[in-house]
């Protein structure tokens, strides 16, 4: 019996990309419902997905029923599945931001949002590296256009540097994976590891090369020191709803770091085990000390979120980097919890830069913004949050983090970058935050934005925080059921870091014709 | 014929890297569409090089080309032509909305 | 008949090409043939504004023997001017006065004119009463003159604009 | 249950109050109480158990797989702090009801005053010591609130911020402390932590682990170096300075002092690191506070003092000391909290704190000055009131080592603290309430309302009492809280006013006649200490160190984030040849690079057109500032590359890459257009030289990568393919079989990029306006002549043509060179032909398809090709193909992959005419602006 | 005899592309370039021609074609952009 | 005799495409060096054609005759991009050995080009100095000096 549910991630999106496109350009709410309809859809087949895996069975779906390493695989293992619920649930908060308004602000967006879902999906479940490639370029070009949507100088500034260094990124991805396939002569991940781990003396060094440019590649998308630089200027001037669903976006790049270096160059590769053991922790530490600079550094809010977002990459690589199943397993459970903050800290910065004129979202004091307790209390929380202070998601993840480095070999840097860095975060959130919130000036309250009193009428600053809440609470759902989540991790982590279940399902697949 | 190969492949690089390291949008487009050729070319030949066999199914071929990277580098052509389009439009826009074609948005006369 | 039919010539000549392309006189590839042959006029016929007819296709058949004679031997002769002493080439512009009134006539004899080794179209004036010609090597542009509208432009002008 | 349920309530009643604050202000208040109430009463029923010894723990699983539970505890000293926490805070309650303004929102305060005894709470009776964290850092984040409550000022801002950044900070050095405890033990929890202190004191761990804990102890105990924040955090309401460094947050450090006690201390390195600390606190702090001025800052470095002397004596780690410093734990609670109570009185009545302003108020509140001389007195260790016993025992406990080396000197600082402590006591009663007659008061000033002063008089009250009958009030609570801290038996001791003449009694006496003379010399220190004060100025050097991190952190960021793409492709480059290097070389194998694999001659063609090839590349780079003429040389080298997949056997790829050509090239003319028509020499030498040297490493790089691979000896999965496309796919041109079949998914996905693409650039494109130039970049005015007549009828010929050869392309593509790309390609080109020839308009209106619809059909035809193999019962793209014979036609053979490259032909066209159709609409619209002139 | 001679006619059109080659890089100005790439495109089609003949397979054919039916677009297109500036107004 | 035959296609084939190409070098400016490439067009490759359709008739089960279908669309394109070529250098002002009619001079715009002579000497000079990117007509032209003209049509829209 095929397990259909493999690919809705995947066929879901991409009917609703497709449907949404050939959809009347005019019906905006007729869309609107759709695309709501359709993310729907998604959340729940990535729940069922979920549900499915957690069985601890490992789904593989031959794709044209073309068997291993032949044809391409759809995998659905427990990280897959993550993943997917992951994305469908920021994808939700943003799209409910985005039926807000700015959606209208450019062409095609629901299209366009679907596809990116599309790419990202499909990244998680593809069992092909070259498959991979494809689904990287289709969310990279969707999230080209995304980041582009609405337009505007600095958009564009950022958008061009955006796409170059992902195009020069992408033709790396070809090198490498040419490279593999020249010296092993397959494309299928688990035919990859089982001939890497078997390779000859002669091609070891080759090997490692292209195991290495992979991880320049992805490290692009992680946004990993030194490779970070694109990131800032991108998620800060982009569409909030766009920068929130961006928050998954570097993800990606960790996604396929943890699955490609532990299924293929992992401690079973033989001659290239753990190939990118001397690199990534490092970098990851840095990544982390830089991004939290960046953040003392931000002169308004939105870049400031941005560099927080890499500082979670930084502590989320930091955890996968230690290579051990705690390790993996705290960074597991601190993806999601940074996803979502990073989603809602864009929202919450777009709430408050609409609000405050032309100050936008500077930290300079502006005039008192309306709602603003709510706003304010949303961002105490927040900060709280991202900064990883208790009792929220965030200190649970770095706790975590924390305990796994302790047996490592490395926790003095570990244990003294995380809490130094978590320190100088509280710092500069403090300080953004006291100076928009606590700093406001006179009593007076603008009203400059056309539309700003439709928006800010009681109904709608409701649907308008509607999405950050959602994602706030799905923070302290995290933080609630810690146990059962920290057990799906764990048991994930392990699922990791033993790639032999996933080598034989792949390899393994009985295809009926 | 291999050395020939790779010869090619590192110009080609060396070259798309060059441009792509440029100031303005324009050699910056020229540089991606070489680095696209360069990994064409070495996608292509890493299912070894072969003359006159094409994977194409007859009756007389002895051995064929290895048709897998074919297929991939047919798959990297028109990506790379879908992106190539699209930064050569946002150059353009780019350069619209910044005044100038330097890849910062910085004229320096 | 003409949203049917829009082009009798067209028709058989894409469907002749069709079987050109495929080698082959098969009976599925005359099908298909005709089938492109009619379809393609059909989705393309408001790029067709006025109708193709050749009235002396007599004539077009001789016509083209005789360019395809004059072609080879304007390659020869053109291959010693060029091997031979480039500097004694005397290149010229010619203004070629037009008896042919129709686009397609007028395209076809500039054509010829560019595919015969040694000559080439290079503008048609505004109103389309000359052709600006260049010539490789001519001493006597009036002969040229006279034997272009000989050879080609009178052939032309019966195929395609005789009344 | 109700164990848990006494820190959750003032959680839980946080948010009830905020909402009942909008019926009114007060509902606030009694909110407020009422919650603390319930959590009082929650803690009843656990009391007697407490009293009599026993630990009483309640767990909720939380994450089991971790071990971590939320675990809460009561034993004695969970119970003294718990008792303490809520007393205090209803008192303050109710002290602050009055004290809060009508401008002040009473309903966020009594919220965040709520949450922060919450937290406190949480402290005093949690098990799990991550948990214990956990509460710890919502002191410091709820403090945080507090002390910014009137946010609009400086000070306020300022001093939470060094609060939150103190603490917090500190909080953070204890999560690595417990993580690392936890790592020792092998359990968070601290009935076991406490149950293996020989294990952690002879752990490798103990040290690193033990400076974290006390880190955190310090900061939160406001401990030298750390005091600073505390004085700072007294820009808060005076309630919350009452509570807060009286009875809670600050005791939250010695707190944890106390429960760690048995765990932890009994080593030379608690002692030094303790004592010395605690110290150093006691002196300095209490010296301070003599000459401070405002009357919050002379007890907010009291608190700091009392708060050394209570480290100090957990530091000398003896069973009777630690009693002693849970002894005066209660004594400061109690008498530091009814001292900023009045001092918020006298504020609050004077409008002023400033004891240069403040004089004589005996006259005006001699009820409030009786109330404060009490307090004073507890402080200053006077006889009688609960100061002086606590302080006499930490006397006596300074004198066990005095038979060390220098051993003298610790009872002699810890009595110069208690002279200072008497002088700035004394200080505080003379100078506010004699002093002679107060004449720069803000207002006149009069006695409080009534039950603003009850809390006070209850705690002074309780200063009397358990000064003169400490056995028969305090003794019960101080033995059993005194016993969880020592895990173990409470040493003999006797809460008595006198115990004869002794040493301790005379380092009291000393210190009380040395402050009273003290005070009376005290006009020559003050001019002493001003200079002084600039030399140790903690709360500068803070502001200096943040100041400078933030400098630093903005030098580091703006230093490597330049916002310049070529800085970026440079780093990235530079990483991508550091990992290149690496992998070469960091191998234990030897290896060669050149493999063992036979390889081709070379022929003169070849070379020739490689050398043409590498020619023109080179050629493209060196002429590249002349744009036109480095796209003819790309032109060129695209030829060439399709030569090249021509002669290695791979016609579809030529086919594909020669179709491609055109198009690109062509839009790049579009582009060019609008753009400079050269680059400017921007790159200065170095530059160019930089780049050359990086770019040579890269091509290098690839050029040995590709040598190495293709000399090596090869297998693959290619096998499969070339043996099953005919059998099982149905066509004989292997790669087309693969890209509709093998790998139709993949071709998905590419049509998928190239629709985006064409989405993309339809989005981009919207609105964009650009005017065309007038003249080309030479000044010529363009030619007049728009569309070269007979052209565009060659190219209208031509049109049928092409289609007719794209669809010759498309249906072979399964057997043959070609397939649905190709096709698609030239059915493109020969469209943007007409385009090229006829102009937009022209064409356009022949042309009325919306390529969006086109694009759209053609993925949801593929997509739908692949979904109807579910109807089979196969996975998705799975593909049948069958012969058919129809008559007259003859053999046919379809395949439902063709239908598949039905829709990739369709997305094709539909794409790239998507992309051409709308920037020359843009082009289009540019003749109708004004023209511009051409930017160089 | 015809293996020698397509060797010789591979030499004398790899001359072809030489010389088209060098004019397409000595200029001086961009229409010679532009008549030296389109030159360069009718030799591709011969040496695809050869090939064909040479190794007796067909499968050259679709290439040469479609430079034949394509190839020139470049060459318009190039020229159209010095003439007008826009190529498809 | 079949074998002679190919060669002979073949190599005239062969050397009509080589002497096109040699016109590029030999030839002294652009009109004259347009008529190379016809002759590479037509006879070049229109022999080499004829001998690929002769040997694949001859060496496989079918006759070959789809090669004269390169040769129908060769004689379609070529000239125009020959015309196209003409088109523009005439446009361009390009120099030429032979005069150009008054009426078709570049000099419709406000050229000063030098190039109207057809002076035979005066071009090899301007050819022998002729920079890469400047005809000798555009050479004499003085460098033009532009500001930048901020584009109008789109306001900043960082924020909608
Ligand atoms: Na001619
Ligand atoms: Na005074």
């Amino acid at each position: 019996m095929i397990n259909h549910i493999v690919i809705f991630p995947v066929i879901l999106p991409l009917l609703a990309g497709i449907l949404l496109l050939l959809m009347p350009q005019r019906h905006l709410l007729f869309r609107r419902a759709a695309s709501l309809a359709a993310i729907a859809l998604q959340l729940a087949a990535a729940g069922l997905l979920l549900n499915a895996v957690n069985s601890g069975a490992i789904f593989v779906y031959a794709l044209g029923n073309w068997s291993p390493p032949f044809g391409i695989v759809l995998v659905a293992d427990r990280l897959a599945a993550w993943m997917l619920v992951v994305t469908a649930l920021v994808a939700t908060c943003a799209l409910l931001y985005a039926v807000r308004g700015t959606d209208k602000d450019g062409a095609h967006f629901h299209a366009l949002f679907h596809l990116q879902l599309l790419g990202l999906n499909g990244a998680f479940l593809t069992g092909d590296l070259f498959n991979l490639f494809v689904f990287f370029e289709i969310l990279l070009l969707a999230s080209y256009s995304l980041l582009l949507h609405g337009g505007g100088r600095l958009k564009t500034k950022a958008g061009l540097h955006f796409v170059v260094i992902n195009l020069v990124g992408s033709t790396l991805f070809l090198f490498a994976v040419g490279t593999l396939y020249g010296l092993l002569g397959t494309l299928n991940m688990a035919d990859l590891a089982v001939k890497v781990a078997g390779a000859q003396t002669e091609d070891v060094a080759l090997i490692q090369i292209a195991g290495l440019l992979l991880f320049a590649v992805f490290a692009l998308k992680a946004a990993l020191l030194p490779l970070y630089l694109w990131l800032p200027a991108a998620y800060a001037h982009t569409t909030a709803a766009v920068a929130a669903l961006f928050a998954i976006m570097t993800k990606v790049g960790a996604y396929c770091i943890l699955r490609v270096y532990t299924l293929i160059f992992g401690t079973q590769a033989g001659p290239v085990s753990n190939l990118i053991e001397a690199w990534l922790l490092p970098l990851a530490l840095m990544t982390l000390i830089i991004g939290v600079f960046g953040t003392l550094a931000s002169t308004r809010l939105r870049q400031q979120v941005a560099y927080l977002v890499i500082a979670s990459i930084g502590t989320l690589l930091t955890a996968f980097g230690m290579n051990n199943e705690a390790g993996i397993a705290a960074g597991l459970f601190y993806l999601p919890h940074s996803t979502f903050a990073g989603a809602a800290l864009f929202l919450l910065a777009d709430c408050i830069a609409n609000r405050r004129d032309v100050m936008e979202d500077q930290f300079e004091p502006g005039p008192i913004i309306q709602q603003q307790r709510i706003l304010g209390t949303l961002f105490f929380i927040l900060a709280a949050l991202i900064a990883g202070l208790p009792p929220l998601s965030g200190f649970i993840g770095k706790f975590l983090i924390l305990q796994a480095a302790l047996p490592h070999a490395a926790l003095p840097w570990i244990m003294g970058v995380v809490l130094i860095t978590g320190l100088f975060t509280l710092i500069a959130l403090a300080r953004g935050g006291s100076m928009m919130f606590y700093r406001a000036q006179a009593p007076h309250i603008c009203h400059i934005h056309p539309d700003a009193n439709l928006q800010r009428s009681g109904i709608s600053v409701t649907t308008e925080l509607a999405p950050v809440v959602y994602l706030l609470a799905f923070c302290i759902g995290l933080l609630i059921w810690a146990g059962a989540i920290t057990e799906y991790t764990t048991v994930t982590a392990s699922q990791l870091l033993q790639p032999e279940l996933y080598i034989q399902s792949v390899l393994n697949l009985e295809v009926k014709q | 014929m291999e050395l020939l190969v790779s010869i090619i492949i590192g110009v080609l690089t060396a070259c798309g890297v060059y441009l792509s390291l440029r100031g303005r949008t324009f050699p910056v487009v020229l540089g991606l569409t070489f680095l696209s050729y360069a990994v064409n070319l070495f996608l292509l030949v890493m299912g070894r090089l072969t003359i006159g066999n094409p994977p194409i199914i007859n009756d007389n071929a002895a051995n064929y080309a290895d048709p897998l990277p074919q297929a991939l580098v047919l798959t990297a052509i028109v990506i790379s032509f879908g992106m190539t389009a699209f930064v050569i439009i946002l150059s353009l826009k780019a350069f619209l909305e910044m005044g100038n074609d330097q890849v910062d948005g910085k004229h320096r006369p | 008949m003409t949203r049917l039919l829009p082009h009798p010539v067209l028709t058989p000549v894409l469907a002749f090409i069709w079987l050109l392309l495929n080698n082959s006189i098969a009976p599925g590839q005359i099908t298909l043939g005709l089938i492109f042959g009619w379809a393609i006029p059909v989705l393309t016929i408001h790029f067709w504004p006025d109708k193709v007819s050749i009235r002396r296709p007599a004539v077009l058949i001789r016509y083209l023997m005789v360019l395809f004679y004059d072609i080879i031997k304007a390659n020869f002769t053109v291959a010693r001017l060029i091997l031979g002493n480039t500097d004694q080439l005397h290149p010229v512009f010619i203004k070629l006065p037009l008896d042919l009134t129709t686009d397609l006539a007028i395209g076809l004899l500039a054509n010829s004119i560019t595919l015969t080794p040694g000559t080439l179209w290079a503008r048609l004036s505004d109103d389309h009463s000359y052709l600006l010609i260049h010539a490789l090597n001519e001493t006597d542009p009036d002969r040229l003159i006279a034997t272009i509208k000989q050879r080609y432009e009178k052939p032309l002008k019966e195929i395609f604009e005789s009344c | 249950m109700s164990l848990s349920l006494i820190a959750l309530t003032p959680f839980l009643g946080a948010g009830f109050v905020a909402v009942i604050a909008q019926l009114g202000r007060l509902h606030a208040a009694w909110g407020a109480g009422l919650v603390a109430l319930i959590a009082l009463l929650f803690l009843l029923p656990h009391t007697a158990d407490a009293f009599s010894g026993k630990v009483l723990v309640h767990s909720i699983p939380w994450m089991p797989m971790l071990g971590m539970d939320f675990a809460f505890r009561l034993d004695g000293l969970g119970l003294l702090f718990t008792l303490l926490i809520l007393c205090i805070g209803l008192l303050i309650i109710l002290y602050a009801r009055y004290y809060l303004s009508d401008r002040d929102d009473m309903g966020r305060f009594y919220a965040y005053l709520l949450m922060f005894m919450g937290s406190m709470l949480g402290i005093a009776t949690s098990e799990n010591i991550i948990q214990l964290l956990i509460f710890w850092e919502l002191t410091s984040l709820s403090s945080f609130l507090l002390i910014s409550y009137w946010q609009t000022r400086h000070e306020s801002r300022s001093g939470a911020r060094m609060a939150l950044a103190v603490t917090g900070g500190g909080g953070l050095a204890l999560l690595g402390g417990f993580l690392l405890l936890g790592q020792i033990v092998g359990s968070y929890n601290l009935t076991d932590i406490l149950a293996s202190g020989d294990l952690i004191r002879s752990h490798d761990l103990y040290l690193p682990m033990l400076i974290l804990v006390l880190l955190g102890a310090f900061t939160k105990s406001a401990q030298f170096p750390f005091h600073f924040w505390l004085p700072n955090a007294m820009a808060a309401p005076t309630p919350v300075s009452a509570y807060l460094h009286s009875a809670t947050m600050v005791k939250a450090g010695v707190f944890l002092l106390a429960r760690l006690f048995p765990a932890l201390s009994g080593t030379s390195a608690w002692f030094w690191l303790v004592c010395f600390t605690g110290l150093v606190t006691l002196v300095v702090a209490a010296y301070i506070a003599m000459f401070k001025h405002d009357l919050k800052g002379l007890l907010a470095y009291s608190t700091i003092s009392h708060l050394g002397l209570i480290t100090l004596l957990f530091g000398i780690g003896t069973p009777m000391a630690a009693l002693a410093g849970v002894f005066h734990i209660i004594n400061h609670a109690i008498f530091k909290a009814s001292l900023f109570m009045a001092a918020g009185i006298i504020h609050h009545e004077t409008g002023t704190r400033d004891m240069r302003i403040l004089k004589g108020l005996w006259k005006y509140m001699p009820h409030t000055a009786l109330l404060a001389m009490v307090a004073a007195a507890s402080m200053a260790g006077v006889p009688l009131f609960n100061g002086f016993l606590s302080k006499e025992m930490f006397f006596a406990e300074t004198l066990f080592v005095i038979n060390l080396p220098w051993g003298w000197l610790l009872p002699a600082a810890a009595t110069l603290a208690g002279i200072f402590a008497v002088a700035y006591s004394l200080r505080f009663i003379h100078n506010v309430f004699f002093d002679g007659e107060p004449t720069e008061l803000p207002k006149q000033p009069h006695e409080p309302p009534r039950f603003m002063k009850v809390p006070v008089e209850i705690l002074v009250g309780l200063c009397l009492l358990v000064g003169i009958f400490p056995a028969f009030t305090v003794e019960p609570i101080l033995a059993v809280a005194a016993s969880s801290v020592l895990q173990g038996p409470v040493p003999e001791h006797d809460l008595a006013i006198w115990h004869g003449f002794n040493t301790a009694l005379f380092m009291s006496i000393t210190a009380l006649a040395g402050g009273v003379i003290l005070y009376l010399i005290r006009k020559p220190l003050f001019t002493l200490q001003e200079r002084l004060e600039r030399l140790f100025d903690f709360k500068a050097l803070y502001e200096f160190l943040l100041e400078k991190l933030l400098a630093f952190a903005s030098a580091v960021t703006h230093f490597l984030n330049t916002h310049s793409l070529q800085r970026m492709l440079f780093i990235f480059m530079l990483f991508v040849i550091a990992l290149g290097i690496f992998g070469a070389t960091a191998t234990d194998h030897d290896y060669d690079l050149t493999g063992e694999r036979g390889i081709l001659p070379v022929d003169g063609v070849s070379l020739l057109v490689a050398a043409v090839l590498v020619a023109a590349a080179i050629a493209t780079v060196v002429m590249h500032r002349q744009r036109l003429i480095s796209l003819v040389l790309l032109g060129a080298v695209g030829l060439v590359v399709s030569l090249i997949f021509v002669k290695f056997s791979a016609p579809d790829l030529a086919l594909t890459q020669l179709s491609v050509e055109v198009v690109t090239i062509v839009l790049m003319l579009l582009a060019l257009y609008f753009l400079p028509q050269q680059s400017p020499d921007e790159s200065g030498k170095w530059l160019r030289s930089r780049d050359a040297l990086i770019a040579t490493t890269a091509g290098g790089g690839a050029a040995l990568l590709a040598w190495a691979v293709l000399t090596r000896p090869y297998e693959s999965i290619a096998g499969y393919f070339l043996e099953n496309s005919l059998p099982e796919g149905g066509g004989t041109n292997v790669v087309n079989v693969i890209l509709v079949d093998f790998r139709g998914y993949d071709t998905l996905g590419e049509i998928t990029v190239l629709a985006l693409a064409g989405l993309g650039i339809y989005a981009l494109l919207e609105h964009l306006k650009i005017a065309g130039a007038s003249h080309d970049s030479e000044g010529r005015a363009w030619d007049e002549d728009l569309h070269p007549t007979i052209m565009a009828s060659f190219a209208r010929l031509l049109l049928p043509l092409a289609l007719l050869v794209s669809m010759f392309i498309l249906l072979r593509g399964h057997n043959l060179p070609g397939g649905g790309f190709i096709a698609g390609l030239v059915t493109a080109v020969a469209l943007v032909m007409q385009y090229l020839a006829n102009g937009v308009i022209w064409t356009q209106q022949r042309l009325p398809i919306n390529m969006h619809k086109v694009t759209g059909y053609g993925l949801m035809i593929a997509t739908c090709t692949g979904l109807a193999s579910w109807i089979f019962g196969h996975p998705f793209l799975t593909s049948t193909h069958s012969h058919i014979h129809w008559p007259v036609i003859g053999e046919f053979e379809l395949a439902s992959a063709m239908a598949f490259d039905l829709g990739v032909y369709l997305v094709v066209v539909g794409a790239t005419l998507l992309i051409l159709v709308y920037l020359g609409l843009v082009h289009h619209q540019s003749h109708q602006m004004k023209p511009r002139k051409r930017i160089r | 005899m015809l293996a020698i001679s397509i060797q010789i006619a591979f030499a004398l059109v790899a001359a072809a592309v030489a010389m088209s080659f060098w004019r397409l890089l000595r200029g001086p100005d961009a229409p010679n370039r532009i008549l030296a790439l389109d030159t360069l495109y009718i030799n591709t089609i011969a040496i695809l021609v050869l090939l064909g003949i040479h190794l007796g397979s067909a499968l050259f054919f679709e290439a040469a074609l479609l430079i034949a039916l394509m190839g020139f677009i470049g060459t318009v297109a190039l020229c159209k952009y010095l003439l007008r500036g826009d190529i498809i107004e | 005799m079949l074998e002679f035959l190919l060669s002979l296609l073949v190599l005239t084939g062969a050397s009509f495409a080589f002497i096109g190409s040699l016109g590029l070098i030999r030839l002294k400016d652009l009109y004259t060096r347009l008529h190379g490439p016809t002759k590479a067009t037509t006879l070049g490759v229109g022999s080499l054609l004829i001998a690929s359709a002769i040997y694949f008739s001859t060496y496989s089960e079918q006759i070959s005759l789809h090669e004269f279908l390169i040769t129908i669309f060769l004689f379609i394109t070529a000239p125009v991009s020959a015309h196209l070529l003409a088109k523009a250098a005439l446009h361009l002002g390009l120099p030429s050995l032979a005069e150009i009619p008054e009426a078709e001079e570049a000099g419709q715009t406000e050229m000063t080009g030098t190039a109207q002579t057809g002076a035979t000497e005066a071009f090899e000079k301007n050819e022998r100095i002729g920079s890469e990117n400047a005809s000798p007509g555009e050479k004499a032209r003085p460098e033009k000096s532009e500001s930048i003209t901020k584009t109008p049509g789109t306001p900043d829209q960082t924020r909608p």
